[in-house]
């Protein structure tokens, strides 16, 4: 079980903030396609990776990082603070 | 060093005087201070999103960063969530060195970093409805300097 | 814009904040302060001397070609002169623009500027004496970027 | 007649912040020249002009320029404000 969380526009298109996952995949790529299969709203938020950024654990990752041992998945669109 | 993540509004004039008494033997304060814009009267409100945990430790190692680089005498960064109005104060930095170039060079590259690697995520709402500030190419390469 | 030259303190985080509160429009503050550093306990006071007339006339030169090049929503310099102890401020900058990028530009510009070019000399007084500073290569090559 | 004014150590070493005085020259660079012969600490405080920067009512000048219709004139050692 893995902790998925969604911000900004990724959050309003797959309509929630979080959720908890039964994941088998390896890498975060891996999981992706997961949520793609899963609903119509998912694969729509999930359509063009090089917008989106993820994060494990909190550090940012790459979408080919591996899954193993992480607890916590954040997808969100590119950072605009400041 | 402090940071602070926080809806809360900030009293800037008492965050720069408390920062500026504060730093012992530093001979330049650098501060920066990021307003929402009106855009020309269209905007009505800014909304800032953030990721609870992950901010405070992103920015924390931004700042960490930024002393040991520019051999700070502190640093300090608050930066708010939640809804803002125009005018208000979305943000601040600043910075303490023994030279007026290291207090700038670290202010601008926290500047650079928090636009960019910080989890926060801005909504602009005006009369047409609300949209999701887009990530500018500009801000992406700004990192490219440091 | 607002230029002062004064013997007088100045309240510096009042200063920032009527300064931000003043901007219509900017998205960006700058603010930089000059402190007297105490070297290590080797300095007991530092006197500023000025030529009073031009140290205005030049100052508000630097500040206006500030304002065109970056267009600024606003600016303010503040300098001291006479008798002052370590930890005080000897002067402060401040610059507000649309973007980032233009508030630090300026607020370089002006401090580069105000170093080299208006008329203030600094003497140190010290256990051992009094020393007038020198004028450093760097603070002359420093103009050069602009 | 001219006002001629000093600052930082030029004050200091002539021993005075200002004066009027009568002259004939050009250029800055003559009056220069009349004041380094008039006393040895003018000669002193001139000795390098390189080390010197001149002001013509109130704004910076270089040490050739003429004299004709000039009010004032300062001399000061670079500037170190800020």
């Amino acid at each position: 079980m893995i902790d998925v969380l969604y911000f900004a526009w990724v959050r309003e298109r797959i309509g929630l903030p979080r959720e908890r996952i039964e994941t088998g995949a390896e890498t975060v790529a891996g999981l992706v396609d997961e949520l793609r299969a899963k609903e119509e709203r998912y694969a729509a938020a999930f359509a063009d990776l090089s917008s989106l950024r993820v994060a494990l654990d909190q550090e940012l990752a790459d979408f080919n990082a591996p899954l193993a041992g992480v607890r916590e998945v954040a997808f969100f669109p590119p950072m605009t603070g400041g | 060093m402090r940071v602070a993540v926080q809806s809360a509004a900030f009293d800037l004039g008492a965050e720069v005087a408390a920062f500026t008494a504060g730093v012992r033997g530093a001979g330049a304060v650098v501060s920066f201070t990021g307003l929402v814009r009106d855009e020309g009267g269209k905007l009505s409100a800014m909304e800032i999103e953030h990721y609870p945990g992950m901010t405070e430790k992103a920015i924390s190692g931004m700042v960490g960063e930024a002393i040991q680089r520019w051999s700070l005498a502190d640093a300090l960064v608050i930066h708010r969530h939640g809804r803002l109005a125009p005018g208000e104060a979305i943000m601040m930095v600043a910075t303490a060195a023994a030279h007026r170039g290291d207090a700038f060079s670290a202010a601008e590259f926290l500047m650079d970093y928090l636009k960019s690697r910080a989890p926060f995520w801005k909504k602009e709402i005006g009369a047409g409805g609300a949209d999701w500030v887009a990530a500018k190419d500009s801000d992406e390469d700004a990192l490219k300097r440091w």
